[in-house]
């Protein structure tokens, strides 16, 4: 459009954005000329009345009515403009359209999932349909994340203990980012995720064609289920060290744990490391505590990830 | 508050106009203290209204597991310390030594009393399994009556305001005894009473907490 | 700020006893509207509270001497309770208005 | 005598008594020694000690900050500091700068040595719960420096649930060291209340007050009002570390957004702790830099009151995307509004005042100008942050970021860099390099710019904030920004070297260098042991610079029955 202060803002993607851009425009045009005139004062005051002698006498005006009445009401009356204009854009962000298409956003440490009606479920990529609005239902497994698409203008923390919801609508297709914009410990600059908008035939087609992430094979669910859940943030299955031990070779290894003592790598070890990680931690992994993942993982996916650990030699 | 050990030479000090200065000033440090303790314990009882306000039904329950009659005894120990402190400022304003001391020493019992009291009452939550927090871990006979997802959160707001208000009961004790001690010596008189009278605020205020404590967790039906 | 502490009030071991034996009795009908009549929520706590208010008013007033003490300590006293309300007020306004309260688990 | 029933008295006998410029005892050649110092109850010397660990606490929370800038200058997790060692350093950053150096600066540092002068009293109330503030505060820093040691703290500045009641690094520790620290705070808001409230000289009504004291006495009110709930609120994280009480861990069935309002309602105003007291300065350096009267002595000084009071009810600004209810968002939001109105209406009056003023641009000034120019841009992108629709794209980016550093370090420290240039003469009796100080100025101002300035653009970009690594878009203002940190860390050494040589080396300062009317220079320069030789009578308002010097330079005589020929009779 070409405004002042368009070189601010990211390209506009969501039809809710362009309320939001007209404000921002609006507040840094005013300040802008507000500014200006302040700084045009002090300068020129400071040449036009610089000390000419030691014994300059100056006038006494305490104050003057007028002058003071209308430098409180004209930024009143502007600040209620700003007000009243944030929140019609406010209410746009908050009132869902009925006819959204509902997504299920869960938030990790350090990363993203997205599931589908279907039961797909995609990490690190936020896949929709173009020119339709899109719900996303949100929670969080462990602490608060923040759901950041600067191109869409929008943003909406995540919680652990309750649903949290936003909307956009993506105008055209092609891809944005994602930032977590809560801070969240260790990885949160890593906590990036996509959104792709495809025209709507090839969104339904992605759909149909996705991962659900079932599998019959043991070890290639569980191998599926590491990257779901975002274990794979902490521990490699390469044998680097992460922020938590490598997966690999430690099935029926010894690790001591931080007390001293030392516990061989089982199913039962296993188990507990998953839903109850701070029971025995492994030495040297202190600082950084794991996630629980009781009531996340069943039984049966459990099971799977033993037998996908196992396979890593 | 600080002011007060220079007092046997000059009464006041230097800053000062004369002794009636130096009170008011001190007086009105506590006034200003006081603001500050009650918002203190304001983010308690704020934490308490608004979970009460999300889970009436567990107040509800919960309250059931509190000892009203203890409760209440130690309100009227309180009550009775409040009215001992302020025999005790009496008695310093009217040249009273004896009575001066015999004031403070029932409040310093009377606030023990109220610490016993509450000794016996947590002891026996403690007992129930009544913990704060991730510690609950409540006694069959418990969920009889109290069967709430969040009945550890109660407890644990129980912990926190009786507990903080305790240690003001503690604090209070200090005081009073340091009181005592220096009214042995003779120190207070109708000139200066100063300390008797700013421990004295204390003391109230924290009678007044307890005022609205006691309502609000032992008394819900 | 002329502050009247010259004359400092001295009370009565009579006045003292009456505002204890008040706070005795304000004590009593508390637990007695508490536990013998059960009033309706919200009756109930309101009724507690207001004569919570009641013995704060005594202690206040007679206990710390604000009755004769300069206003100012009063404003200092009833201005903090003030706040206080404005503080939990504010908050109840999003507490209790969450869209989508807690769910249970 | 000072004294606060000055009303009462109907005529005085006064005196002038101008004070000398080569004073033979001060109060820095009075009680001399280590132990002197340790154990001194002089609120110049306590003011002092402050100044001293507050700049010791600012190097250390610049180097951080330098340090932090230099691993932005790329974006690549390829660093010479690792990710969790990055989160330490804005935490420890963040906490260092708001609650061991902002918090006490103005008021405890300046505020305590110019409180009492600029009054006309011997002391503040309570001497000797001022040292013992002190010492808090010491106690509250090192109890945080074992935690650094132990084990860090990387939950940010804000400690947020339930991040913050899982962490393995030492919340307890700092959280305790940040709750000792919190009453050394409430107890100097207390002694100030105290002090203005008592220790005002004869004749100093409210209205004569200068207009510092109305800021420290907003300040100070803020102070009693907010810290408590900071306090509380230390208080149950801790508990909820040592005991798991979980009201606002999620695990636990509590709620953790009800952190958030705890926090806030500290920590909103804790920024108007921070703010009012330089506004206070500014109306100093003001009037006695352009020798003119304040334009709106009254609207200054409530508003002042205006903006502590509002502060109170704005807190919920920071959480418009924290899933708090919209009802409470929307009427935070316009409530940080009002906010804005009594600020603007300073900024103005400052404005005014300059209009045919005899301005001196000294260094004092310099930065009083500059402050002007940075906080009004502080301010009017705390506007936009206001505005519920932008803020919700621009929250967590380092929008807010650039926001806060031009109203913190641009606002408040620049105003205490203004105080303390305009007053060193008066704290040291020595006179700095001005030549030098106009190039700090300089500095500083170009520096500060630069710094913070892009960030502003990267953050309405969609930067967010507490990032180790970011993706390549970024990368040319992170580099610009660590660059004008560089320019920063040279001016502030800069500015270090002058006042320490100025110690040394320094032309001894006269008792009134800036010919000001104001109290504390009616004294000599360092003020003896007891701030004065003679107790002042105040008659005039505090800038009515078209009264000859004379009329300010009033004591009362001590041997009232000796007639010498400059008694006069004064009526009160
Ligand atoms: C000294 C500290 C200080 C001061 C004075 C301010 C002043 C203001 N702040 Fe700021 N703020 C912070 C420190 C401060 N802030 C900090 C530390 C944070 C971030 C904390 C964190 O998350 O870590 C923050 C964050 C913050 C947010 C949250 C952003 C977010 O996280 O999403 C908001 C939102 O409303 C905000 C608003 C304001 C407003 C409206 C003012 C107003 O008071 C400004 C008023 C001034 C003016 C408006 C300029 C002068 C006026 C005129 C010249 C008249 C004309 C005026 C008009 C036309 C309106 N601030
Ligand atoms: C008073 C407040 C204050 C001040 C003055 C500063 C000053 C600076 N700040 Fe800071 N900052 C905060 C308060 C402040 N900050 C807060 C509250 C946060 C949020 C933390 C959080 O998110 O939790 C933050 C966060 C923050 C970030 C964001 C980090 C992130 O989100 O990832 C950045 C990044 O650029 C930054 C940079 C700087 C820089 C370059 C300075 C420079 O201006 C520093 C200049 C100072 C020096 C260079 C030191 C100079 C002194 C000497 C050289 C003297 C030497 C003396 C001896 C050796 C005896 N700060
Ligand atoms: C927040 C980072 C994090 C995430 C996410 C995480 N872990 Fe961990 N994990 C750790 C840390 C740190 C340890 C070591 C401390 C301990 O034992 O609790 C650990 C320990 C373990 C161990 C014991 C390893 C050993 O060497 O003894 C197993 C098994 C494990 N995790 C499995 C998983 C699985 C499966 C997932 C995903 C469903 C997962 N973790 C997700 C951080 C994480
Ligand atoms: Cu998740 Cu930051
Ligand atoms: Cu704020």
């Amino acid at each position: 459009m070409g405004r002042l202060f368009d070189f601010m803002l990211p390209e506009a993607k969501s039809p809710t954005a362009d309320s939001t851009d007209a404000l921002f425009h609006f507040i840094n045009e005013v300040s802008f000329i507000l500014l200006l005139g302040i700084t045009i004062a002090i300068i020129f005051f400071a040449i036009k009345y610089r000390r000419k002698s030691d014994d300059d006498v100056t006038p006494v005006i305490k104050h003057n009515n007028a002058l003071e009445i209308t430098w409180s009401v004209i930024p009143l009356i502007l600040s209620l403009i700003v007000f009243a204009w944030g929140y019609s854009g406010y209410l746009n962000l908050k009132s869902v359209p009925d006819d959204a298409y509902e997504i299920k956003v869960n938030a990790f440490k350090w990363g993203w999932n997205f599931e589908y009606s279907n039961g797909a479920i995609s990490p690190a990529e936020l896949h929709v349909p173009a020119g339709r609005p899109i719900k996303l239902v949100m929670q969080s497994r462990d602490i608060i994340h923040s759901f950041f698409v600067p191109e869409y203008r929008i943003k909406q923390d995540v919680l652990p203990n309750r649903y949290t919801y936003v909307w956009f609508s993506a105008n055209e297709p092609g891809e944005s980012h994602i930032f977590c914009a809560e801070y969240c410990g260790t990885d949160h600059s890593g906590m990036l995720a996509k959104v792709i908008a495809h025209e709507p035939d090839d969104f339904d087609t992605w759909l149909t064609t996705s991962n659900t992430g079932a599998s019959d094979d043991p070890v290639e669910h569980g191998k599926s289920l590491l990257t779901l859940n975002g274990c794979q943030s902490c521990h490699s299955v390469d044998g680097s060290k992460g922020i938590g031990p490598t997966l690999k070779g430690i099935w029926g290894h010894d690790v001591t744990l931080s007390n001293g003592s030392t516990v061989t790598v089982d199913e039962n070890y296993i188990r507990e490391s998953i839903l109850d990680p701070q029971a025995k931690i492994v030495k040297g992994f202190e600082l950084v505590p794991m996630t629980s993942f009781m009531g996340i993982l069943d039984d049966k996916e459990i099971d799977s990830i033993i037998e996908y650990i196992k396979t890593l030699k | 508050m600080a002011n007060h050990s220079s007092a046997q030479t000059t009464l006041h000090e230097h800053h000062f106009v004369d002794t009636d200065h130096q009170f008011d000033a001190a007086k009105l440090g506590m006034w200003v203290f006081i603001v500050n303790e009650i918002l203190f314990f304001g983010g308690l009882f704020c934490a308490y209204i608004i979970f009460r306000a999300w889970y009436p039904d567990l107040f509800q329950q919960a309250a059931y597991q509190l000892n009203a009659v203890l409760g209440g005894i130690n309100t009227l120990v309180l009550i009775a310390s409040s009215f001992t402190v302020a025999m005790a400022i009496r008695s310093a304003q009217t040249d009273n030594q004896k009575g001066l001391r015999n004031h403070l020493l029932f409040t310093i019992i009377l606030a023990f009393v109220f610490l016993i009291i509450k000794a016996f009452e947590y002891n026996h939550k403690f007992e129930l399994g009544l913990f704060p927090g991730a510690y609950y871990n409540p006694a069959p006979e418990v969920l009889e009556h109290l069967n709430h997802p969040k009945a550890n959160i109660f407890f644990s707001i129980y912990y926190m305001l009786t507990g903080v208000h305790a240690i003001h009961i503690l604090i209070g004790i200090g005081l009073l005894i340091s009181l005592y001690i220096r009214a042995g010596r003779g120190r207070f008189s109708s000139k200066f009473y100063n300390p008797v009278e700013i421990v004295g605020l204390y003391w109230h205020l924290v009678d007044l907490i307890w005022i609205f404590l006691f309502p609000l967790l032992y008394l819900i039906e | 700020m002329n502050t009247s502490a010259h004359d400092h009030h001295i009370s009565t071991v009579k006045q003292l006893f009456l505002v204890a034996m008040g706070l005795t009795f304000l004590t009593f009908l508390t637990v007695f509207m508490a536990k013998v009549i059960v009033l309706p929520e919200p009756f109930g706590i309101i009724v507690a509270l207001t004569i919570a208010l009641a013995k704060a008013f005594l202690v206040g007033a007679f206990f710390m001497n604000l009755y004769w003490d300069t206003k100012f300590h009063v404003l200092l006293l009833v201005g903090s309770f003030l706040f206080f309300f404005l503080m939990v007020g504010v908050t109840l306004l999003d507490t209790l208005y969450r869209d989508d309260a807690i769910p249970s688990f | 005598m000072t004294t606060a029933e000055a009303t009462k008295v109907k005529s005085l006998k006064v005196q002038r008594f101008q004070p000398s410029d080569n004073p033979t005892k001060n109060f820095l050649t009075e009680e001399k020694g280590v132990w002197a110092w340790m154990t001194t109850v002089d609120h110049k010397k306590i003011g002092i000690m402050y100044l001293v660990a507050v700049t010791f606490f600012f190097a250390i929370g610049g180097f951080l900050a330098v340090l932090l800038r230099t691993k932005l200058l790329s974006g690549s997790s390829i660093s010479f500091i690792d990710a969790n060692q990055y989160n330490q350093l804005f935490t420890l950053h963040g906490a260092i700068m708001v609650f061991f150096v902002l918090v006490p600066s103005i008021p405890a540092a300046l505020g305590n040595f110019i409180l009492p002068l600029q009054l006309g009293a011997k002391d503040v109330a309570f001497p000797k719960l001022n040292l013992g503030s002190f010492y808090i505060y010491v106690i509250g820093a090192i109890f945080t420096f074992i935690a650094i040691a132990a084990n860090g703290l990387d939950t940010g500045w804000t400690f947020y649930t339930p991040y913050s009641s899982e962490s393995g690094t030492s919340v307890l520790l700092v959280t305790f060291g940040v709750f000792i620290l919190g009453f050394s705070s409430i107890l100097t808001g207390t002694n100030f209340i105290t002090t203005i409230h008592k220790l005002r000289a004869p004749g100093m009504t409210w209205g004569k007050m200068p207009l510092n004291v109305w800021a420290l006495y907003a300040t100070s009110i803020i102070q009693v009002l907010a810290t408590p709930v900071l306090a509380i609120t230390l208080v149950l994280l801790m508990m909820e570390r040592v005991l798991g009480i979980g009201i606002f861990d999620s695990a636990l069935g509590g709620d953790p957004v009800l952190f958030q309002h705890f926090f806030w309602f500290y920590s909103h105003p804790a920024v108007y702790i921070m703010i009012v007291p330089a506004f206070g300065i500014m109306s100093e350096v003001i009037t006695t830099f352009s020798r003119k009267t304040i334009f709106g002595y009254w609207a200054i000084a409530l508003s002042s009151l205006a903006i502590a009071f509002v502060g109170f009810l704005v807190w919920g600004h920071h959480m418009f995307t924290s899933g708090q209810s919209p009802i409470a968002t929307t009427v935070f939001s316009f409530l940080t509004f009002l906010v804005g109105i009594p600020t603007g209406m300073k900024i103005l009056n400052w404005l005014a005042t300059l209009y045919k003023g005899s301005i001196k641009l000294d260094t004092p000034m310099l930065y009083a100008l500059s402050f002007l120019f940075i906080f009004s841009i502080g301010g009017f992108t705390g506007i936009t942050l206001g505005a519920l629709s932008v803020d919700i794209h621009v929250h967590d980016t380092y929008y807010v970021v650039a926001h806060f550093h031009y109203v913190m370090m641009g606002g408040t420290l620049i105003a205490l860099l203004a105080g303390l240039h305009y007053w060193w003469p008066k704290i040291t009796g020595k006179m700095y390099n001005e030549t030098l100080g106009k190039i700090g100025s300089a500095l500083i101002f170009i520096g500060f710019n630069v710094t913070f300035l892009p960030q502003f653009v990267m953050g309405s970009q969609g930067m967010p904030r507490r990032y180790y690594n970011y993706i390549d878009q970024f990368a040319p203002f992170h580099i610009a920004s660590t660059i004008g940190s560089y320019i920063l860390s040279v001016g502030f050494l800069l500015i270090l070297y002058y006042l320490l040589h100025s110690l040394w080396k320094g032309k001894r300062a006269p008792a009134n260098p800036w010919g000001s009317r104001a109290l504390e220079w009616q004294t000599t320069s360092p003020p003896p042991l007891h701030n004065f030789e003679h107790s002042p009578v105040v008659i005039n308002e505090p800038y009515d610079y078209h009264r000859p010097m004379e009329e300010f330079q009033l004591g009362i005589a001590l041997d009232q029955g000796e007639d010498s020929d400059h008694t006069e009779k004064e009526k009160v």
